[in-house]
């Protein structure tokens, strides 16, 4: 039954991409795309649930050969465990929902279809990553859902910008992969497969024929580790690897709340879940300061912006940073807890500003003409280069809560939730889970590390409600502070507004709890750590659940008994365990709620009642602000590398060879793109074929200089004669 | 017999052609299209027949041809060379139908020459006599030399002719090699006994038996190299490429298609076919991972897919950016071969028939955009995506498969050939791994400057790719996409000869 | 065998003599300048003699070889193979003489009476074993020679042709006597076998210096060295090519070549192929360089020539390089390969230099531009010469690559590894001129507007007999069994 | 009279005559030059045959003979063509006569 299912899953969008591809061929459309797609996304989804039921009594993975060899062979095929399942339902459900939206918000978009079609190939490629039961197939599903981001960002590719972000995004998230790739091979060579479950790397990690845990088996794995987490740094906007997500915002919105909010950025998290067996102390240190320092530094970055949808695209990058911190330090559960609660209210948010966006009518200008004018660009962006289009900027808004009440009420569910707001909103949960468990695990080890990265997780918490309720505050409480624009605004129509409701639905707990109830998601165990201070992180199983199910009835008992859980496994730590672990979630919840509110009030302070003004703040402390404005100058740094390298690039020239050569490449492009390619270029016309010509040439010159000695004159002939025979005859005397 | 048919129809159709009349243009494609379906058709059924258990020839012919030096006609066909045949079977009609429109001048030479170039690369991957091998191996140069010399562009001149002598330097070291072998194929322990032979597969069994003069490791070594450079000409591994790009931008697209397709599948076919199987402690001495010349191949690799794709980054010119990738492309083939486990052999041999699809891919849809603009200058295009939908929608296929996107062809051959390589050259298959992120860079580079981004005013009208066109990608396309989602398709043809080669290298 | 029953055995000669004395007879006779007669007569001449050829081969070629006139002459299958070789090449040339238009139409009889001699001449010079016979032979071969190189009565270039080829021809041809003088003087005999036996003995008895051998052989050297243009005796041979009328060039390019070849294997391979001479006079690595150097110098000075006949006399020196290298090797095989190669040269060489007359008779001109777009005006003679140049070129299918091919397997066998690099290279940078023509006939257009030119069916028959086996020697078995089988007699020590 | 006389005088005459065909600026005196060296030939081959070879065998003196009957054969031809040369070129200084070069 499962199989079935899961064929129907992917093939239905695929089915659907199919569909507009061969037609397109013929240049002709399928009547009505958008049906197709999001028909083909609903039944998907009533599969998945379906699937809900099947997958409880054991995970199981169903392969067939795929690309068999003499000696290996690489397999493909569904993995199906409590998470695969969960990634199901959120990514058909998202994606059914940003699909119903679209029809409104995508109205009248002359490649109205294509949009369509390639949402459902997302969709596809997507669901293929998630359900895939080995590496390879998981890396062909990542690639594929980067072309789709590449195509959906590019999908007003008139516009430069859009043509720009695209490409951007594409190789940033490139460079990851080969991070990844390069993870792969070195576990390939180890275990000579690449599948993980069944006879795959999680079990051939406890054969000693393959490896042995000790030290420098450890760090071999270590490392393998982090490279596997290179691709997840990529795609999901990790630092340092994190500045196409906020360009990629050019795409469509609905796009923006689909691929960069819930679902292709979370798989980075995803991708680290599923390799937690492999990951040693080493690696998941790594992952959690990542995750931290991103969490942390989006955030700040998140507080100076004025377009609405940067806003959240920092706010993303923070989030997915808070999930990886919680992956990190080894709270696998609470990590996914987090995706899924997020994957619904940042969709929700996403699409609400979308409707916020729509309702300013400028969609369509916003796809055919790039206006580079309008009276709120100031000098400062212009110098960054990057206008906010003025239908995003949150400074045209304000007072819209009369305008549009269900956009206004949706989001600011979405908008508690994701600040953290108890006790009713999903996200204050999910937060809480990760910061509880890393000061849990900080208590438990009094390790300085886990200390560190509470603090990061900590504030980043604050700053968030912070500028989540700034977002609020600017664009439905106060004045209408761009009136023609305002008087245009208009709630959206029900294809958009109802995805919103369910979303807002979606975004309260108790829809969450009903997955991780019981014995539903259980943190895999990591075998090759048999070391007795790591035994927390191999527990039986089916306490991450636990934790959960009772949370909702109050959250320390529950992690004690999932502490317990933990440590029946092994008795040494039972105590400090709990002990260490009792009071962690209490604590950890109080410090959120307080910094929460702490971030909420501030905001209200400054931005609705005005009694503190941003601009003085931002003028007082001016270096900070400009640290944030210019996104830590991340941007700055890599065109200030490309500058200095092309005027390397100059000089280079200028010695290798007097003219500049043609073949150099104008204009910007990535780093290595003027320096080495052009020197190459230059080198293989100037050199290496130079040689060759050279050596034709002096070949000529030589037949040349035989020529000439052919004088015409007889009596020379004769010479040469009489010469060659004393010659020939003194060489052989000689010999 | 089913071979030699399917070798000699191109032949016959060329003297078909001859005999029709100059005048009747359309009737002269007919029937070259005719003959170049017959083969097609031939290798599709060889495809399907052929039995994939086993790693032995099949469809054997072994005549004697000159017994003075006992020579013998002998084809026959392997996994490895029915998949190239079916590759060099697809593209003929397909360049026919290419070149339906857009050759101008003398339409007869141009079909005869073809058919006679078909002739020549059939005959070289069926060819199992080493003399026969060389000879249809020079017999491609003939052609080439014309179809680039007098229906090329511009420089065609200067292309052409260098592409003759580099191909004919190359060819000559190899002449030498394969003279040293015939000559040593009869001496066991410094005395000779029986007759000397060019026979391929017997010259594989007497290089491993020991005592044998094949078998002397120093004679490998010397003998490797003779075949190697020659080979090296035709991949082409740097320093031997620089033929490549003046041939490809001067060549019609049709004969750039067969260039890359082919002719560069030639080369690394060779280096299977010869080098490897024949002379496995030749091959070891440069593999073996010890010292300079233990990387010395892999070293190339590397170069080449590097070097090829910073190239590639530098050109403005459309067709010379697509021919330097190929040099990258090739680059992942000799990387594969040198590593010589299964996954690197396989992956190299998949990457050939690949490269041979996804290049002929992209050089077809250069021509398309050339015969429009009448330029190839990257720079001068822009925003064509909405002006030709579906012909950018075809770019971005190739495009995806040629920067190795999972789920087309491109990939499976690369990743295969890393994943192998990796487990004898760490270091050099990680640097290898940059030639992914640059392949990206310049694809999606190319792909910005001539379809996105605000329409050139210029090309207002320009017309959108016809069915003609379309008719030549389609098969392309489909293979692509056919051999990504399922690589055991042509994996299973060559499983067992793989086997059996990496055994080879293994008994030494 | 004593003279009376020699004559026999000498049918073939003593035919060509006859026709030759015939032809000037009919030449008195017949009144109408225009008609061809003459030419046909001679035709039938060399038919005739064809034919007694193979009859005396067939019917006494399995008694071994016969030495004939007191062991002045030597008949077997090596000198018939070179017979018939010959006579092909002089049927070749009357044909081109007829169709040559610069061949002015008086003087025919002579001309072809000539031809007929000089036919003799290489005949004996094929099958001369002593040393006054093989004097003999060169001279006739070399004064006949000199007459037709200037045979062009009002052209410049065919009487300095003349001039510089006498001149040189006879101060090496008497060096080479001089050389032969000491060598008769040091045997004391004048037959190359005995020659080599007491040159053998003498030198292990020690009673002769090797330094006076080594001169003989050198100056012997230059007579046959001129004959075949091996560096440094060629010098003569552009020129004369370039001033000779264009089918004595064609000729002299393949006839006296071959000839020359003959009478090289003989002297050198009779005369002074014993192991013990070489031990004190190492020849066969004088001519390894001086072979080495002949493709070179030729290849190379043949790359900026724009004249099509000095260019393929250039090419003619390279390929007398390449044959050389057999002659080194002292294997029958070398001595195959040469006997193989001669005869792909014949026909690629012969047809390469008709095409020549051919293109001078239509545009007039032997330079290269002359022959700029000549495959879109004349398709058919444009491919034959494509054809010719790259079998030149040596590459397949073409009979050229194959009498390469055996000719470097031959010299690989024997371990002068650089020798055939050498010579392989040198065919790389052959392409490179041979290719120059191909381009101005296939990728240049015509300067002016030529209206195609139609030739007559006589000339595409006659093409057509060098183009066939310049495609299709290689193929064939019978080739390689026929050169083999002519060695098998060569007394080899 | 030994034979070293005989060989000294022959090497003289051939020297001779390499010497004139080398300098002299006229056709005439380059074929006087030939013959010389040709004549040296004959002289050599009497020689020998006098004195290296048994009395009744005069096979020497007989290629002496037919050396010179083709000495004079060649001189005919050589004069012709001088002919020739003067009535193409005006003139019979060798080094006039270089039309065909390169």
């Amino acid at each position: 039954m499962v199989v079935p299912l899961i064929s129907i899953i992917l093939l239905c969008p695929l089915a659907a991409f199919a569909i507009f591809g061969l037609l397109g061929l013929a240049n002709r459309r399928f009547p009505r795309q958008d049906y197709l797609s999001t028909a083909a996304m609903l039944i998907a989804l009533a599969c998945s649930f379906l699937l809900l039921r099947e997958v409880v009594p054991s995970p199981e993975a169903h392969t067939v050969d795929w690309l068999s060899l003499g000696g290996v062979t690489f397999s493909m095929g569904f993995y199906l465990d409590s998470v695969t399942v969960i990634m199901l339902i959120v990514v058909t459900l998202v994606s059914s929902l940003v699909h119903i939206f679209s029809m409104g918000y995508m109205h009248g978009d002359p490649r109205y279809p294509r949009f369509f079609a390639y949402l459902s190939l997302f969709s596809f490629s997507m669901l293929f990553l998630v359900v895939s039961d080995n590496l390879l197939g998981i890396y062909i599903g990542w690639e594929l859902v980067g072309l789709c981001s590449y195509l959906l960002i590019g999908f007003w590719f008139e516009k430069d910008s859009a043509a720009n972000a695209c490409k951007k995004a594409f190789l940033t998230t490139r460079v990851g992969d080969v991070g990844m790739f390069i993870g792969m091979m070195m576990l390939f060579k180890q275990f000579k497969t690449l599948s993980l479950y069944g006879d795959g790397i999680f079990t051939r990690i406890t054969n000693p024929e393959y490896f042995t845990a000790d030290a420098t088996g450890i760090v071999w794995l270590s490392i393998a580790g982090v490279l596997i987490f290179c691709g997840a740094i990529g795609k999901s906007a990790q630092m340092p690897l994190h500045t196409w997500l906020p360009d990629a915002m050019e795409g469509p919105t609905p796009v923006s709340a689909l691929i960069h909010a819930a679902t292709m950025v979370a798989a980075g998290v995803y991708l680290t879940a599923r390799m937690f067996p492999i990951l040693t102390e080493t690696s998941s240190l790594v992952i959690a300061y990542v995750g931290g320092i991103t969490a942390l530094v989006a955030a700040t970055i998140a507080i100076v912006r004025f377009d609405i949808k940067r806003v959240l695209a920092y706010s993303t990058i923070s989030q997915l940073g808070y999930m990886m911190l919680a992956i990190g330090a080894g709270s696998y559960v609470a990590g996914l807890f987090h995706l899924t609660t997020h994957a619904f209210f940042k969709a929700l948010l996403f699409l609400g500003s979308g409707s916020v966006i729509h309702a300013f009518h400028a969609m369509h200008a916003h796809a055919h003409d790039d206006e580079h004018d309008h009276e709120h660009a100031d000098s400062e962006e212009h110098i960054l280069g990057s206008e906010i289009p003025p239908d995003q900027d949150m400074r045209n808004m304000g007072g819209l809560r009369h305008k549009m009440p269900i956009t206004f009420v949706t989001m600011l569910i979405a908008t508690l939730s994701i600040s953290g707001v108890p006790f009713i909103f999903s996200g204050f949960w999910s937060k809480d889970a990760i910061l509880g468990g890393v000061l849990g695990r900080a208590m438990e080890w009094n390790s300085a590390h886990h200390y560190i990265l509470f603090g990061m997780a900590l504030c980043a918490a604050g700053i968030t409600a912070f500028y989540m309720f700034r977002l609020i505050f600017m664009t439905f409480f106060g004045e209408p502070r761009n009136q023609e624009m305002h008087d245009m605004a208009h709630e959206s129509p029900k294809s958009m507004t109802v995805p919103l409701l369910i979303l807002a639905f979606l975004s309260l707990p108790v829809v969450n709890i009903l997955w991780f109830n019981e014995a539903y998601v259980k943190p895999p165990p990591q075998p090759h750590l048999h070391a007795p201070q790591h035994a927390y992180i191999a527990p039986d199983g089916n306490t991450g659940g636990k934790g959960y199910a009772v949370s909702l009835f109050g959250v320390s008992e529950a992690v004690a008994a999932e502490e317990e859980g933990g440590h029946s496994t092994d008795g040494t730590h039972a105590d400090d365990g709990h002990h260490g672990h009792g009071p962690a979630h209490t604590i950890a919840m109080v410090l959120s709620i307080i910094v929460a509110g702490l971030g909420i009030f501030l905001s209200w302070l400054f931005y609705h009642r005005r009694t503190l003004s941003a601009e003085s703040v931002a003028t007082t402390c001016r270096p900070l602000y400009n640290l944030f404005w210019h996104k830590y100058y991340f941007d700055e740094f890599y065109d200030g590398v490309l500058v200095t390298l092309t005027v390397w690039k100059a000089r280079l020239f200028a010695q290798f060879d007097g003219s500049v050569v043609d073949g150099i490449v104008n204009g910007v492009g990535f780093v290595t793109r003027d320096l080495l390619a052009a020197f190459t270029g230059a080198f293989d016309n100037r050199v290496v074929d130079g040689i060759v010509n050279r050596v034709a040439q002096v070949t000529w010159a030589v037949g040349g200089r035989i020529r000439r000695i052919q004088t015409g004159a007889i009596q020379t002939y004769l010479f040469v004669v009489l010469a060659g025979i004393v010659l020939l005859i003194l060489i052989f005397r000689a010999l | 017999m089913l071979l030699s048919l399917m070798i000699f129809i191109p032949l016959l159709g060329m003297v078909a052609v001859l005999l029709l009349p100059r005048e009747s243009e359309e009737l002269v494609k007919r029937v070259t299209l005719l003959f170049t379906l017959i083969p097609l058709a031939l290798a599709v059924y060889l495809f399907i027949s052929y039995d994939r258990s086993t790693a032995g020839t099949q469809y054997v012919t072994n005549v004697p041809w000159i017994d003075a030096f006992n020579i013998q006609y002998h084809v026959g066909i392997d996994g490895l060379s029915v998949t190239l045949l079916l590759l060099t079977a697809l593209l003929g009609p397909i360049c026919v139908i290419a070149s339906w429109r857009n050759i101008e001048k003398g339409i007869k030479a141009y079909m005869a020459l073809f058919l006679l170039l078909e002739t020549g690369m059939l005959g070289f991957f069926a060819a199992l006599d080493l003399f026969l091998f060389y000879v249809f191996f020079e017999l491609t140069l003939l052609p080439m030399y014309f179809l680039i010399g007098v229906w090329g562009g511009p420089r065609r001149e200067y292309a052409a002719i260098k592409f003759f002598l580099y191909t004919l330097f190359g060819s000559v070291l190899m002449l030498v090699a394969m003279i040293a072998v015939y000559l040593n194929s009869n001496i066991v322990n410094g005395v000779a006994e029986g007759a000397r032979t060019f026979d391929i597969p017997t010259l594989i069994t007497l290089a491993a038996t020991q005592g044998h003069a094949l078998a002397n490791s120093d004679f490998q070594v010397w003998v490797f190299v003779g075949f190697f450079i020659g080979f090296a000409v035709k991949v082409p591994i740097f320093p031997f490429h620089t033929w490549l790009p003046d041939a490809h931008v001067e060549a019609p697209t049709a004969i750039s298609v067969i260039l890359a397709g082919i002719l560069l599948k030639m080369g690394t076919y060779g280096l299977v076919r010869i080098n490897m199987a024949m002379f496995p402690q030749g091959l070891d001495h440069f593999t073996d991972g010890i010292g300079f010349w233990g990387n010395s191949l892999a070293l190339l690799g590397f170069i080449n897919i590097v070097y090829g794709s910073f190239c590639a980054l530098a050109q403005t010119d459309f067709k010379k950016l697509v021919a330097y990738s190929s040099i990258g492309h090739m680059g992942f083939v000799i990387l594969g071969l040198a590593a010589r486990n299964d996954s690197g052999i396989t992956g190299a041999i998949l990457q050939m028939f690949n490269h041979g699809v996804i290049s002929a891919m992209l050089f077809l849809l250069v021509g398309v955009l050339y015969d429009r603009a009448h330029h190839r200058e990257i720079n001068g295009f822009g925003g064509l995506g909405t002006r030709m939908p579906i012909y950018t929608g075809i770019t971005t296929l190739a495009f995806m498969a040629s920067l190795g996107l999972p789920g087309l062809s491109g990939f499976v051959g690369e990743a295969l050939s890393l994943l192998g390589a990796y487990e004898r050259f760490k270091f050099l298959t990680i640097l290898s791994t940059i030639g992914i992120v640059v392949g990206a860079a310049y694809f999606l580079w190319t792909l910005q400057r001539v379809f996105l981004g605000t329409l050139n005013p210029k090309y207002e009208a320009l017309p959108e790719i016809n069915g003609r066109e379309i008719l030549t990608l389609v098969p392309l396309g489909i293979l692509t996409i056919v051999l990504g989602v399922w690589p055991n398709f042509a994996i299973d043809m060559f499983r067992e000869s793989v086997t059996n080669l990496i055994d080879v290298l293994n008994a030494i | 065998m004593k003279n009376i029953d020699s004559l026999l055995y000498f049918t073939p000669e003593i035919l060509l003599v006859i026709f030759a004395v015939a032809v000037i007879l009919l030449d008195l006779v017949v009144k109408n300048r225009e008609s061809s007669a003459v030419a046909h007569l001679s035709l039938v001449g060399c038919i005739c003699t064809f034919a007694a050829v193979l009859f005396i081969h067939f019917s006494f070629g399995d008694e071994g070889p016969i030495s004939l006139f007191l062991g002045m002459i030597r008949l077997d299958t090596f000198s018939s193979f070179f017979k018939i070789l010959l006579l092909l090449a002089t049927a070749a040339t009357i044909l081109f003489s007829l169709r040559s238009e610069e061949l002015d139409a008086r003087l025919k009889g002579e001309y072809y009476a000539l031809l007929l001699a000089i036919t003799l001449g290489m005949f004996l010079m094929a099958s001369s074993t002593n040393l006054l016979m093989i004097f003999i032979s060169l001279e006739t071969v070399s004064l006949t020679s000199y007459i037709l190189a200037g045979f062009l009565t009002h052209s410049p270039r065919s009487s300095e042709a003349a001039f510089k080829y006498i001149t040189y021809g006879a101060v090496a041809s008497g060096t080479m006597l001089f050389g032969l003088s000491f060598l008769f003087g040091m045997t004391g005999t004048g037959d190359l076998a005995q020659i080599a036996g007491r040159l053998t003995e003498l030198l292990a008895a020690g009673d002769i210096a090797p330094l006076a051998v080594l001169i003989a052989i050198t100056f012997v050297l230059a007579g046959v060295g001129y004959k075949i243009a091996s560096v440094p005796f060629h010098m003569w041979s552009p020129d004369v090519y370039e001033g000779a009328p264009i089918p004595i060039t064609a000729f002299l390019s393949v006839a006296s070549k071959s000839a020359g070849f003959a009478l090289f294997i003989r002297f050198f391979y009779t005369g002074f192929g014993s192991t013990g001479l070489m031990e004190s006079v190492n020849w066969p690595l004088m001519l390894a360089i001086v072979s080495a150097l002949t493709m070179t110098v030729g290849n190379l000075a043949a790359l900026p020539q724009q004249n099509v006949k000095r260019l393929l006399a250039y090419s003619s020196i390279a390929h007398g390089g390449y044959l050389l290298m057999g002659g080194v090797l002292l294997t029958s095989e070398g001595i195959g390969a040469i006997l193989f190669y001669l005869v792909v040269y014949l026909f690629m060489n012969l047809g390469a230099f008709y095409v020549v007359v051919l293109v001078a008779n239509e545009v007039g001109s032997e330079m290269i531009d002359g022959y700029r777009g000549l495959a879109s005006h004349a398709p058919l003679v444009a491919g034959a010469m494509m054809i010719f140049l790259f079998s030149l070129t040596g590459i397949p299918p073409f009979a050229g690559f194959f009498g390469k091919w055996i000719l470097f397997t031959a010299v690989l066998e024997q371990g002068y590894y650089w020798l055939a690099l050498v010579g392989l290279l040198n065919s790389v940078v052959s392409l490179y001129y041979y290719a120059r023509i191909v381009k101005a006939m296939f990728f240049e257009e015509a300067g002016e507007e030529t209206d195609s030119v139609s030739f007559s069916t006589g000339t595409f028959a006659l093409l057509s007999v060098f183009v066939i086996p310049t495609i299709f020697i290689g193929f064939l078995n019978i080739f390689y069994t026929f050169s083999n089988i002519s060695v098998s007699v060569m007394p080899m020590q | 009279m030994t034979l070293q006389h005989y060989l000294v005088i022959s090497a003289i005459l051939f020297t001779l005559g390499i010497f004139a065909v080398l300098t002299r600026r006229n056709a005439i005196s380059i074929l006087m030059g030939i013959e010389l060296i040709l004549n040296s030939c004959n002289l050599n081959f009497a020689a020998f045959s006098r004195f290296m070879t048994p009395s009744e065998d005069i096979s020497g003196q007989i290629i002496a003979i037919f050396g010179i009957v083709l000495a004079a054969a060649e001189a005919a031809v050589f004069l012709a063509i001088i002919l020739a040369i003067y009535r193409e070129f005006g003139s019979i200084r060798p080094d006039e006569v270089d039309t065909l070069k390169g």
